[in-house]
């Protein structure tokens, strides 16, 4: 059996799925993050793949820049986090509703 | 022979981790779970000859984010379990479960009529340049994508003063006041 | 060396060459950044400043009316500079007889409210949004691209929602976003309209916003000219305004600080009725000629109607509001007559509206400031303590109902006897006004100027001298277009004619050719049976 | 000298400019005196233009002198010029406009003593003679509209002159809003007139073909209408009895002989267009109203109401005159009426006067004693008005009756109704006379009554002696004493001419005498001698003018009131309700739609990612396939 392109991209879409359903189901802020990085390591790897299949460097330059954006998002989401923590000790997403219409 | 072994071990670590990410109920086991989920995806770069993105995903992701993720856990003393159902959204449950099971479908369903393989274009095996990836990737991150360089650095900037500015602690108890306090 | 360089350049500078109307679009621009630049440690230095920026653009309206050649039925001083090349707009402007009195009216009223009226907080954006209300007007009325238009016609929402928002009285939320929502639908359409004139009538020649070319291609097929019309004349007749959309009208004027109010009646609201002249007959003479028997009976509603609202208001200022209805239905009624008459008369009723009009806004602020009420239940027998201010009103309110020897019966009476030739009916409906306009006037002035005064009303202090300084332009104005109409009505007359012209060329109207007066032999008849 | 004639009305204009600048400062009487100069000053330009007119050939347009002075309103075809127009017909205006206008001027200084808007009122009052001057000297029909215009805003200024008093003020709008009635009708008229002939100057509509039948009868009465309002004839009559309210100079200046015979004067002018159906109209509203107004003047207690109806009548006179096609019998009528009526209402104002300011002639009575020369001189007018020979009433008010009798078609119904009318007449000043200056003293001791100051005085006289002699312009049975109507003639394209022989004439100049006599006779019996019952010779009815006013008032305060509230709320509701409706359904809208903003994160991550699953569903659906 060999471990063709689809297989990367079935194992990134899996993780994918993963993350966006945690993400819809956990409340606490700290989880919902790691499941964001999920959802982006997952799209990772299918750059990667296509990088690879397609023979083309421009797929891991993109995944340099989600690295950097993912870098970037997780610094102010803890930021985020951590502000709203304190405000309110042990605040869950479902406990905020600040912006309601 | 080896790669499918490697592949089916590091997909199977991967996937453990990222289902451990998300039903943990204890935020510390999930970023744990995390970071193994991390090594996989390592390990699948390697396999795809992405050394330096391998490497870089071990560096900043297991080692410098994943930390981060348990500084601030330690920090806020929020590695108590939590319990999973109890949620006043009710929707949120079966819009997941619609989600996961629709993107599963579509998954299964493109693996069952497409086949193999997806895009068309050439198999596994073709070299991008051996282990000269690094070579190749700073070319193009400094020729084709060099004003998307700067940026990400500006955006990391940003990123690095917003983060200072919210955890700062605020004089007054109210944070938005406390921001006018401070000009006057 | 540098100075006589200087001095050999001016001199070189011929008159006609100053492009003097982009001056005046341009002048109160610069004084609002001065303003908005001042510093604000000294707020009494803003009106002082912004009056001389506005006096500028008032002294080269004057300039202009000056140099205008009333023999000239096309545009004056043009002006073109390429803008969106590629897209056709140009920055052009011009001024022909019916817009030159518009810009004069707009260039006098800004500077002299701007040091009438006192804002009493935050001169300093007080100052920059009314000049820059005189920038945009000046724009609208000069502006001879649909794109440079819209965009003017759009501009001067700004100022004046801020004016009524920031200034006015009790409910001026309500007031400010009204009038902006309501003007700002009517012209959204009108955008649509603009670009698909310009596109539609592309052809061959190429796209272009420029009003004179498109009217002289008149490229469209009828119905389509209907349709466009029809969207260029709804904004216009909310900004009229027209029954039934006029409901923003009284609630705007009656908020706003008096000010807004003298501004919003003597030039805003000019820019409906000019737009009709200008883009509805202009642009479309075959779909106005169509239309012209809706339009004018709207005007006479608006006459009646206005008027019969107008007696029943209980706020003087809500009052005058209706009024102002009225006497904009009269204009329309004259647009849509298309004769020499009564569209010179039209005009003509434009300037005069925005004397007698903003000069009974201005009196009853300077009431509001008095006694801090608009009620008229309120108010009694205020000509025992203040004669003068009885006296001005008397003059300024015979004006309103139309008493000849004052200007607001000229503009009436050509409106009338013009739109009597080809509109009998509307005419004669229409002239049942002037006993209404008598009524719902001299109903209020007796209310609150005659009968007993109330100790409080006892203590009204009489006209100042600054503000009667500040009304005698008015009152100067008021009189002496009542008698002396004649220049303006020169300047009007080939521009008018031309305009009446063009509608014969491209639709199937004929003005009717007028009875000539037939001089008989005065014996001859004597014998005849009689 | 005819060119003067710009002069006649600059110099009240001047004098209500000086007023203006400077009334107060001049204080009384010499702000009185100014005005009274400048109107005298008026007077005697008039009786030069007057003279040079005379000088003139009296034959093919000879006394007809235009003078331009500037153009109005030139707006195409349409070329009104600010011009004065010299004739025969406007120089007679102006003649008695001037000379009873300064004659009242000079009466005000006395009568306005110690008012503290002393200089005002003689303001307003110049800036009405100068209104009235540019009516009668217009030399087309909008010149003459300003006027007209300018004498109803004055009138109304001069009626609320005191407007502390509510009854002043609301008698000032009412009279203005009735003229403005009128003016409706002067508007069309003078439309219609100019879409028909092309012009609106006097002497090129007096020398154009006629209109077609019905334009003509149209625009003939719009003019009436116009007429009746500025002239107080049914139904719009209303405003001139609450005129009164306003100083008596005033109602005998504005309200008795001048303004309101500007609607008499304006048909005469416009005799040309006048049609025969219309004529038929205006002579029956004419002798209606004659009818109706001395019914009214019977039964009035105020001594200035009686007056005021009288007035009333006698206008209808004029119109009945008008109606029959004799414009001279009219303006004959109109000019002795400014006598007599003038000299009336002054004397009315001096013993109001002297009885301090008493106006119910139930608490008058005997003043002949205490004020002999308003007595005689209010005797002189009575006997005018009644129509006693050889004053001048009974000449002018004989030519109108003939002048009915020779109608057409209802020639001697109109006739009787004059007649009736007469009587009336006779009796009601009578009555009045003989309630103020006769009979018991009714009054309080400590009501001091007593004769004017000689600036009120001297022109009762003048006016006496000219309410005396005033019929001897226009004698009639020898045709050389017809001055008036030999002097008038060139402005009318065809002549009127009485056709009855001179018995005729005789026999009903004899009946007409004695329907005077029969009146004086019955107030004699009633109310001097007492030998009738005057219970009810004063009935409500009649009192309150058959209730037609307070009908009008009750219509325009009932249903026209409630209209016109009724079409505010309906703006308010509905017109602009309709437009807050809108404004609340998108705000409803809105707010079925907020509650997806939930403020919770995740419900956002649920659309986010179901809308994203659609998509790639989609997309997915396309590649499949």
């Amino acid at each position: 059996m060999e471990i063709t392109t689809g297989w990367y991209l079935v194992l990134g879409a899996l993780l994918f799925i993963i993350g966006g359903t945690g993400l819809l189901i956990r409340r606490n802020p700290l989880v919902m993050l790691m499941c964001v990085e999920l959802m982006l390591n997952g799209v990772n790897l299918s750059f990667v793949a296509f990088s690879r299949t397609l023979n083309d460097i421009g797929g891991q330059t993109v995944v340099f820049f989600v690295l950097v954006v993912a870098a970037a998002e997780v610094v102010v989401g803890l930021g985020l986090v951590v502000a709203i923590l304190r405000r309110q000790p042990g605040a869950t997403a479902d406990d905020l509703s600040l912006l309601k219409g | 022979m080896v790669d499918t072994l490697v592949f089916l071990v590091a997909a199977l670590i991967c996937l453990t981790g990222a289902l451990g990410v998300v039903l943990a109920r204890n935020p510390v086991h999930s970023a744990l779970m995390l970071v193994m989920t991390l090594f996989g995806i390592a390990v699948q770069f390697v396999a795809q000859e992405a050394h330096f993105l391998a490497a870089v995903q071990v560096i900043v992701y297991a080692g410098a984010i994943v930390v981060l993720f348990l500084f601030v856990i330690m920090l806020l003393g929020v590695d108590r379990a939590q319990n999973l159902e109890m949620s006043f959204l009710p929707i949120q449950k079966w819009a997941a479960l619609l989600f996961a099971t629709g993107s599963l479908a579509i998954v299964v369903a493109l693996i069952v009529v497409v086949g193999e393989p997806v895009t068309g274009a050439e198999a596994m095996g073709g070299a991008l340049g051996g282990t000269d990836d690094v070579r190749l990737l700073a070319r193009s991150l400094f020729s084709d994508y060099v004003y998307a360089f700067e940026l990400t650095s500006l955006l990391l900037v940003i990123a690095v003063i917003g983060a200072v500015v919210l955890v700062r602690k605020p004089k007054v108890t109210d944070p938005i006041t406390a921001g006018d306090g401070g000009a006057k | 060396m540098g100075t006589v360089a200087v001095i050999e350049l001016l001199a070189s500078q011929s008159a006609s060459s100053f492009p003097v109307l982009n001056a005046m679009i341009i002048v109160p621009v610069i004084g609002a950044l001065v303003v908005v630049l001042l510093p604000n440690s000294r707020p009494e230095m803003m009106r002082p400043i912004g009056a001389v920026f506005a006096s500028i653009a008032a002294a080269m309206s004057l300039y202009v009316m000056a140099q205008f050649s009333s023999h000239d039925a096309g545009f004056q001083f043009e002006s073109i500079q390429s803008w969106i090349p590629a897209l056709g707009i140009s920055w052009h402007v011009g001024i022909d007889g019916i817009s030159l009195w518009l810009v004069v009216l707009t260039g006098l009223i800004t500077p002299i409210v701007l040091l009438a009226v006192d804002p009493h907080h935050d001169p300093k954006s007080y100052t920059a949004w009314l000049l820059l209300l005189q920038a945009g007007s000046f724009g609208a009325f000069l502006a001879l691209d649909l794109f440079l238009f819209f965009v003017m016609f759009e501009i001067v929402l700004v100022p004046m929602y801020m004016l009524i928002g920031g200034w006015g009285y009790e409910d001026r939320r309500y007031a400010a976003t009204k009038f902006f929502i309501y003007t700002m639908a009517g012209s959204a359409l009108m955008l649509v309209a603009i670009v698909s004139v310009a596109t539609l009538s592309a052809g061959e020649q190429g796209i272009t916003f420029d009003v004179i070319e498109l009217a002289q291609r008149q490229a469209l097929s009828t119905n389509t000219a209907r349709l466009c019309f029809l969207a260029f004349a709804l904004a216009f007749v909310i900004k009229v305004p027209i029954v039934p959309v006029h409901t923003w009208l009284p609630d705007a004027h009656t908020q706003a600080p008096t000010a807004g109010s003298v501004v919003l009646a003597a030039v805003m609201l000019k820019l409906g009725t000019y737009g009709l002249l200008r883009f509805g007959l202009y642009l479309f003479p075959e779909a106005s000629v169509w239309s012209a028997p809706t339009l004018a009976t709207l005007g006479v509603i608006g006459v009646i109607y206005g008027a019969i609202v107008a007696t029943m208001q209980k706020d003087l200022k809500r009052l005058v509001a209706y009024s102002s209805v009225a006497h904009m239905g009269f204009i329309v009624l004259g647009i849509f007559a298309f004769t020499t008459q009564s569209l010179e008369g039209g005009i003509l009723q434009m300037v005069n509206h925005g004397l007698s009009t903003g000069a009974l806004f201005l009196l009853v602020g300077m009431l509001y400031e008095r006694r801090k009420t608009r009620a008229i239940d309120e108010l009694s027998g205020i000509q025992s303590a203040a004669p003068i201010f009885a006296g001005f009103f008397t003059i300024v309110m015979l004006s309103s109902i139309g008493v000849p020897g004052l200007n607001g019966f000229v503009g009436e009476f050509l409106v009338l006897i013009g739109s009597y030739e080809t509109r009998r009916w509307w005419t004669i409906i229409a002239a049942t006004g002037v006993i209404l306009a008598a009524l719902y006037l001299l109903w209020a002035y007796q209310r609150v100027f005659h009968g007993e005064p109330t100790a409080t009303d006892e203590a009204t202090p009489d006209l100042t001298l600054r503000e009667g300084l500040i009304l005698a332009p008015f009152i100067a104005g008021i009189i002496f277009l009542g008698i002396y109409p004649k220049p303006l009505l020169d300047r009007i007359e080939p521009a008018v004619d031309g305009l009446i012209a063009h509608i014969e060329n491209h639709s199937d109207y004929e003005r009717p050719s007028p009875a000539a007066p037939v001089i008989v032999d005065h014996d001859q008849l004597s014998g005849d049976d009689h | 000298m005819v060119e003067l004639v710009w002069l006649i009305p600059a110099l009240p204009l001047i004098g209500f400019v000086v007023l203006l600048l400077a009334g107060k400062l001049l204080g009384e009487p010499r702000a009185g005196w100014i005005a009274t100069t400048a109107a005298g000053a008026s007077f005697l330009v008039t009786l030069m233009v007057f003279v040079g007119l005379l000088g003139r050939d009296s034959h093919s347009g000879g006394r007809s002198y235009e003078l331009i002075l500037f153009d109005w309103l030139p707006s195409g075809s349409l070329q009104v010029e600010a011009g004065f127009l010299v004739d025969p017909l406007s120089v007679t205006m102006a003649l008695f406009v001037t000379g009873v206008g300064a004659l009242i001027h000079l009466y005000s200084v006395g009568y306005m003593h110690g008012d503290p808007k002393y200089s005002k009122f003689f303001l307003y009052l110049n800036l009405f003679l100068f209104s009235m001057l540019m009516l009668v000297f217009g030399n087309n029909l909008v010149v003459t509209f300003l006027g007209w215009e300018g004498v109803g805003a004055c009138s109304y200024l001069l009626i609320s002159f005191w407007h502390h008093r509510d009854s002043a003020a609301t008698a000032g709008k009412k009279a203005f809003v009735t003229n403005r009635v009128g003016d409706w009708g002067f508007l069309v008229a003078t439309f219609a007139i100019w879409s028909a002939l092309g012009t609106v100057t006097y002497t090129e509509i007096a020398s154009s073909p006629a209109m077609t039948a019905a334009t003509g009868t149209a625009v003939s009465l719009l003019l009436f209408v116009a007429a009746a309002g500025k002239s107080a004839q049914l139904p719009l009559y209303v405003w001139l009895p609450d005129a009164m309210e306003g100083p008596t100079p005033v109602s005998a200046m504005v309200h008795a002989a001048t303004m309101v015979t500007s609607g008499v004067y304006l048909l005469v002018r416009m005799n040309n267009v006048l049609t025969d159906d219309a004529l038929i109209v205006i002579a029956v509203v004419g002798a209606a109203t004659a009818l109706f107004a001395a019914l009214c003047a019977v039964a009035q207690h105020d001594i200035k109401k009686v007056l005021a109806y009288s007035t009333i009548s006698q206008l209808g006179f004029m119109f009945l005159a008008i109606g029959s096609g004799a414009y001279v019998a009219a303006i004959f009528h109109v000019i002795t009426h400014a006598f007599f009526k003038a000299l009336l209402f002054l004397g009315s104002g001096s013993v109001i006067h002297g009885m301090g300011d008493e106006q119910d002639m139930r608490k008058m009575g005997a003043l002949r004693l205490a004020m002999p020369i308003t007595g005689a001189t209010f005797i002189v007018g009575w006997l005018a008005i009644a129509g006693v020979p050889p004053f001048s009433g009974f000449w002018s008010k004989d030519e109108i009756l003939l002048a009915a009798w020779e109608q057409e078609n209802i020639g001697p119904l109109l006739w009787v109704i004059g007649l009736i009318t007469a009587l009336l007449t006779a009796y009601y000043m009578s009555r009045q006379v003989i309630l103020v200056f006769f009979g018991d003293q009714r009054w309080d001791e400590d009501a001091h009554p007593h004769e004017s100051s000689w600036t009120m005085t001297t022109p009762l006289c003048v006016l006496a002696g000219a309410a005396i002699v005033g019929g001897a312009i226009n004698l009639p049975l020898v045709k050389d004493w017809l001055v008036l109507e030999h002097f008038l003639e060139p402005i009318f394209n065809d002549p009127h001419h009485f056709s009855s022989g001179t018995t005729t004439k005789v026999a009903l100049a004899v009946i007409s005498v004695c329907a005077a006599l029969a009146g004086i006779s019955l107030a004699v019996l009633s109310w001097l001698t007492r030998r009738i019952s005057t219970d009810r010779l004063e009935p409500d009815f009649l009192e309150n003018a058959m209730y037609v006013d307070s009908t009008y008032a009750r219509v325009v305060d009932g249903i026209g009131t409630s209209s016109f509230q009724g079409a505010a709320d309906i703006d308010e509701r509905f017109v602009d309700g309709t437009v807050n409706t809108v404004g609340k359904l998108t705000m409803r809208l809105g707010q079925l739609i907020r509650p997806a903003q939930s403020g919770y994160i995740r419900n956002y991550a649920v659309g986010v990612a179901l809308g994203a699953l659609v998509i790639v569903a989609f997309l997915t659906w396309g590649l499949l396939l």
